[in-house]
């Protein structure tokens, strides 16, 4: 956990909307366990104002540009372009300055009894699964089920094969791999493999449905989770989110940044998590 | 540029950062503002805390409170809003869980407080007094009154003194009155705050403002308003604390945009006493050690012995 | 983006962007603020003035005044402070030099003005309704009241009502009354100006701020504080408009930090009738024909046909 | 007068703190005239927020990067690195977008009747006498004393003397040419043509200093002004400087954006303009 100012080495769009942005990031590799993130901010320009968070995809080392230098560590994120920051970003070119803090939060666990693992990612939510899916390979084979909607959602299904994960593809509306929702795989995979470890990363109705299943079947299920973040740090309170048995009365918040990204499913009150509701007063701070 | 583990005893040959405030003496005029530090823990990892001036916690309440829903959070240009509402471990948690921690850092501990009610405040306040290891209490007067119709004590002179009056009665750690922004003329409450037993002035807390999602159209924040600080709001929180500093005796700390060594100078200049860093410790966990060395290196540059000399010097 | 030699029917296939306000019928909402855009001819190379909404001009008094000395102006993070003093012409010399132009322009013009005396409000208000060519008056209300000890007419709804009441007995023209936001509650201030007799408000004017030099000591500005404007103060000015659209039957004008067409949406889904557009003109010359572009683009998107329907449409 | 969206086409060093940029701007050159300026922004970044104030330092042509494409016409500005905006400036690469509205303001007259022309500038105001040595040049023979404290603040002297202008260095320290103000150079060449005319841009107290040599003398001046502008185009009233014959009761400002930068010396109030008296009450906008 340490914030260092640095230089980007590369930032190359690798899908409509989609760029990976590489960043040296001397002795990151060590620290970084799958599933935790960044918070990133270009230097110089004040804006935008706060940092924004983002998943490490991986960490390696480029060659030096000269021999007998030592090589470059790098981290990299693999960002969708959705508002101002992302925008901005999508601008920068190798050489200019970010800042970044990190490796933040708690990633996945990955002692598992089970020899079956299932990772369960759609669109930006498969950048955490690919970290992990290299560590889980080192001693389980590894099913990845990729969902979207339709086939341009579907992204990395080669990267991932590359490393020798099993991919499964389905779409909404069929255009690529299956039709119907990820569920439906992850379904049939489990009563294969009822005593498997699932591993999920995506967007909220995913996630809930994702852990229906789970939970009715008693199968261990870890997920990450995104938030506005203001601090990265479990500071700011901002990014909280209701944990089990969480009440007015004995509130049990969690901060997404720091006891997640990555929560065990049991941990979150997840009924609470659907409705999201206002229960404090409509005070400011 | 930073560097933490510098000896105490390295900075006796430059100048002397030192401020009093309100019987403190504290290393140098930085600390955090309440609620961007959390307990002070959170940011232990980026810097030696024991190098501020002060640490102050977030606002505590009698009992824990859950705050309000998500989003609470909000980007603007220059600032940000925030509807945390507040959320807090309470009291006793505090004193179980946090103090043990705080007791051991090298500076001292201002416990910022709050209450629904002036009986909630008197409390708090008195819980607070007898705390081992807290240095003094900064009272959060820009909560609503939930028994009088839900009026801001902080922008009532007469609610705002009977608050401060008393707590004023049950504590006798120094008093650090925190003023809400959003008021006409903030030398009337000031002053108010002054006559009802403060030791100092800390001013601003938040504006309050909106944000608006145009394809929902629903509020970004689950709150509806929020509280807008950060850089933005510099401008207005320098001019309160001028006004202010002008208006009553007692010592003011600045608080509302401070970045940088030189936005803190700004500040210093303009008659504030100390000054607290908020939103900057998102933009930069260790923003507030920085600032220090920057205060530092302009006291060496423009051979200022004494930062304390400084205070309120605006030529106008 | 902007295309100003389309032709004005070419618009009629598309969204209808008509906003009606005070009595006036404007074919956008979009309109300059007040000081921001001279007396209209300044910015008449950069656009066809005739696609504006309305044209709004510089705050007008009885004889010319010659403001605040220099510097007058100072840049903060996200925002601008001013302290131009309300320098202007006065009302014979705009008559006589400016208003040949703007009666050729195809849109109608809003004179703003104000006095320093409830006296000289009534008398420009008075001569302003005799002015050929003026669609509306906008009263600035941000005033110090020089003969009663300096206190801001808009900072006291007696105050504020006093000078619209007396303004009102002598204006036939459509009067919108421009709010500042530098008071505690501004719903008690609009519902004081609508009860007696405006037709329209505006918020926001500048919030009071002030920058410093930290190596002359000296204030940025040399009349020491100015007005805060700029996306900086755009989510303070949208929670203003949110609370005023909601406490007064009367159109609400939104104005403060508006830059891009999406900004000006979030105003009218929070309750604006109509937006104006300040500090963004300083940095773009042509930023009202963007923002115009820009809602129509929105329309289309959003198969709004006409833009009206989504004034005060926020879901809260 | 336009506003246009275009590209960056070099932005370099020149002297320490000193950068040269030129900015692709078709059309521009046969509009600007000598003394006019620009108001700039880098596109995209929100800081800062207003617009900078340049002088045209020069434009001309670059060959097309291939044959057949039409010349690149530039704008050139030469800036000086002082504070935020100039920061950022320099942090900017060819490629990069900025924004250029002008030119704006009133330039030089030069429709002079004798036939001596005297540029006396310092620092960073030798950038508009840059053009006008250039126009001046076509007709008459010109002169150019340059002042400064010290040589490090002595710029552009091979620049102008390749134009074909004779200069005159002076040092307050004597540490490059005459020892002593630009103004003793100033006097002796008036007393050796005292029907010259003086064009002058720099720090106020040597437009000051040159205003009284020229009054006493009756030479006709024309002087640049600098101000804080944030529109640059009359619009703000931020930028104004008091006109001859200004009183309270009959204010008679003049924009420094529009109807300068550049004055004649009489249309000014030289007296205010020294003690930029208060003369209004304390109100906001
Ligand atoms: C732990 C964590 C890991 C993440 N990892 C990645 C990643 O690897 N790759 C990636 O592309 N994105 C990732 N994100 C999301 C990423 O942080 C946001 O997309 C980014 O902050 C948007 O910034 P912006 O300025 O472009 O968008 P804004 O202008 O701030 O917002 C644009 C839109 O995005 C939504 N949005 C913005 N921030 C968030 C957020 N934090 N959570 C949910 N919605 C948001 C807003 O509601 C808005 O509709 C992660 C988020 C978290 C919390
Ligand atoms: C018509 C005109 C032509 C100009 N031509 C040139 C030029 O060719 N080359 C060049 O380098 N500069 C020129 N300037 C000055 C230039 O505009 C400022 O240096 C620049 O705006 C500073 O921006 P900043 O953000 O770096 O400084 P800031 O952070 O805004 O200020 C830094 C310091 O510079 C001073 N300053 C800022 N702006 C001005 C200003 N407009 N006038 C006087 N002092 C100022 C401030 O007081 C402060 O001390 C010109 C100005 C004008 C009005
Ligand atoms: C996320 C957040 C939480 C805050 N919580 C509190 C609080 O609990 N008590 C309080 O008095 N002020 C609180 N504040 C206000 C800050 O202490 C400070 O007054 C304000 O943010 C302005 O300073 P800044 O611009 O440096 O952030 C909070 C501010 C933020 C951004
Ligand atoms: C340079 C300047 C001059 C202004 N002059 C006036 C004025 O004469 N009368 C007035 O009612 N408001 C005046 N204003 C306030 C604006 O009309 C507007 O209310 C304010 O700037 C907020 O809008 P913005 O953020 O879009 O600039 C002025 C603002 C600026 C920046
Ligand atoms: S982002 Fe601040 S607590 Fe999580
Ligand atoms: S800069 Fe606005 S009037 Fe000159």
């Amino acid at each position: 956990m340490t914030n260092i100012k640095t230089t980007i080495l590369a930032n190359q769009e690798v899908a409509p909307g989609y760029y990976r942005m590489k960043i040296l990031a001397p002795e990151f590799e060590r620290r970084v366990r799958p599933g935790q993130f960044v918070m990133l901010r270009a230097l110089g320009f004040g804006e935008p104002l706060l940092r924004r968070p983002f998943g490490v995809f991986q960490t390696g080392r480029l060659q030096a540009d000269c021999d007998g230098l030592p090589e470059k560590e790098f981290l990299e994120i693999l960002y969708k372009v959705v508002g101002r920051g992302t925008a901005l970003m999508r601008d920068l070119h190798e050489g200019d300055r970010v800042e970044v803090l990190g490796p933040l939060g708690r990633g996945f666990e990955t002692a598992s009894n089970s020899g079956q693992q299932i990772l369960v990612g759609g669109g930006i939510g498969l950048v955490p699964l690919y970290m992990l899916a290299g560590e889980l390979l080192r001693q389980y084979p590894v099913r990845l089920l990729i969902g979207g909607r339709s086939r341009e959602d579907i992204l990395m299904v080669t990267e991932f094969e590359r490393l020798g994960v099993e991919t499964y593809v389905s779409t909404d509306d069929g255009t690529l791999g299956d039709a119907g929702p990820v569920t439906q795989v992850l379904e049939r995979k489990l009563t294969r493999f009822p005593d498997a470890a699932v591993y999920a990363c995506g967007p909220m109705p995913m996630l809930e449905a994702v852990n229906a299943i789970c939970a009715s079947r008693r199968v261990a299920l870890q997920v990450s989770l995104e938030a506005f973040m203001a601090c990265g740090v479990g500071a700011c309170l901002g990014c909280v989110v209701k944990g089990a048995g969480h009440s007015k009365e004995d509130p049990r918040y969690l901060c997404t940044c720091k006891e997640g990204p990555v929560f065990r499913a049991e941990e979150l009150d997840w009924e609470l998590l659907a409705r999201r509701v206002n229960e404090g007063g409509r005070d400011h701070d | 540029m930073t560097n933490p583990s510098l000896p105490e005893n390295a900075m006796e040959a430059g100048p002397d950062l030192s401020v009093s405030l309100a019987g403190l003496q504290l290393k140098n005029p930085v600390m955090p503002a309440s609620g961007t530090f959390g307990y002070g823990e959170e940011y232990s990892p980026y810097m030696d805390l024991g190098r501020l001036g002060a640490v102050v916690t977030k606002g505590l309440s009698l009992r824990p409170k859950a705050g309000n829903r998500t989003p609470r959070i909000a980007e603007t240009h220059g600032g940000m809003l925030n509807a945390i509402g507040l959320q807090n471990v309470g009291l006793e948690a505090f004193c179980q869980e946090k103090m043990p921690f705080l007791r051991q850092i090298a500076t001292p501990v201002i416990v910022n407080f709050f209450g629904n009610s002036q009986e909630e405040y008197v409390e708090v306040a008195r819980q607070i007094d007898q705390i081992d290891g807290v240095a003094a209490a900064e009272l959060n007067i820009s909560c609503p009154n939930v028994k009088h119709g839900g009026i801001v004590f902080g922008t009532d002179p007469a609610a705002a003194a009977a608050v401060v009056g008393g707590v004023r009665e049950v504590l006798n750690k120094p008093l650090i009155v925190k003023l809400t922004p959003n008021v006409t003329d903030i030398t009337v409450i000031a002053r108010a705050v002054e006559d009802a037993g403060a030791d100092a002035i800390c001013c601003i807390n938040t504006l309050t403002g909106m944000a608006v999602d145009i394809h929902s159209r629903r509020p970004q924040l689950a709150n509806g308003t929020g509280g807008l600080s950060g850089p933005a709001v510099k401008p207005i929180a320098l001019r309160m604390v001028y006004q202010v500093a002008r208006a009553v005796k007692l010592p003011v700390i600045g608080v509302g945009g401070i970045v940088t060594a030189e936005d803190a100078l700004e500040f210093l200049i303009a008659g504030a006493s100390a000054v607290q860093v908020g939103t900057a410790n998102f933009l930069d966990p260790a923003a507030m050690i920085a600032i220090i060395d920057g205060l530092d290196r302009f006291c060496r540059q423009e051979q200022i012995a004494k930062l304390a000399d400084l205070i309120g010097t605006l030529r106008c």
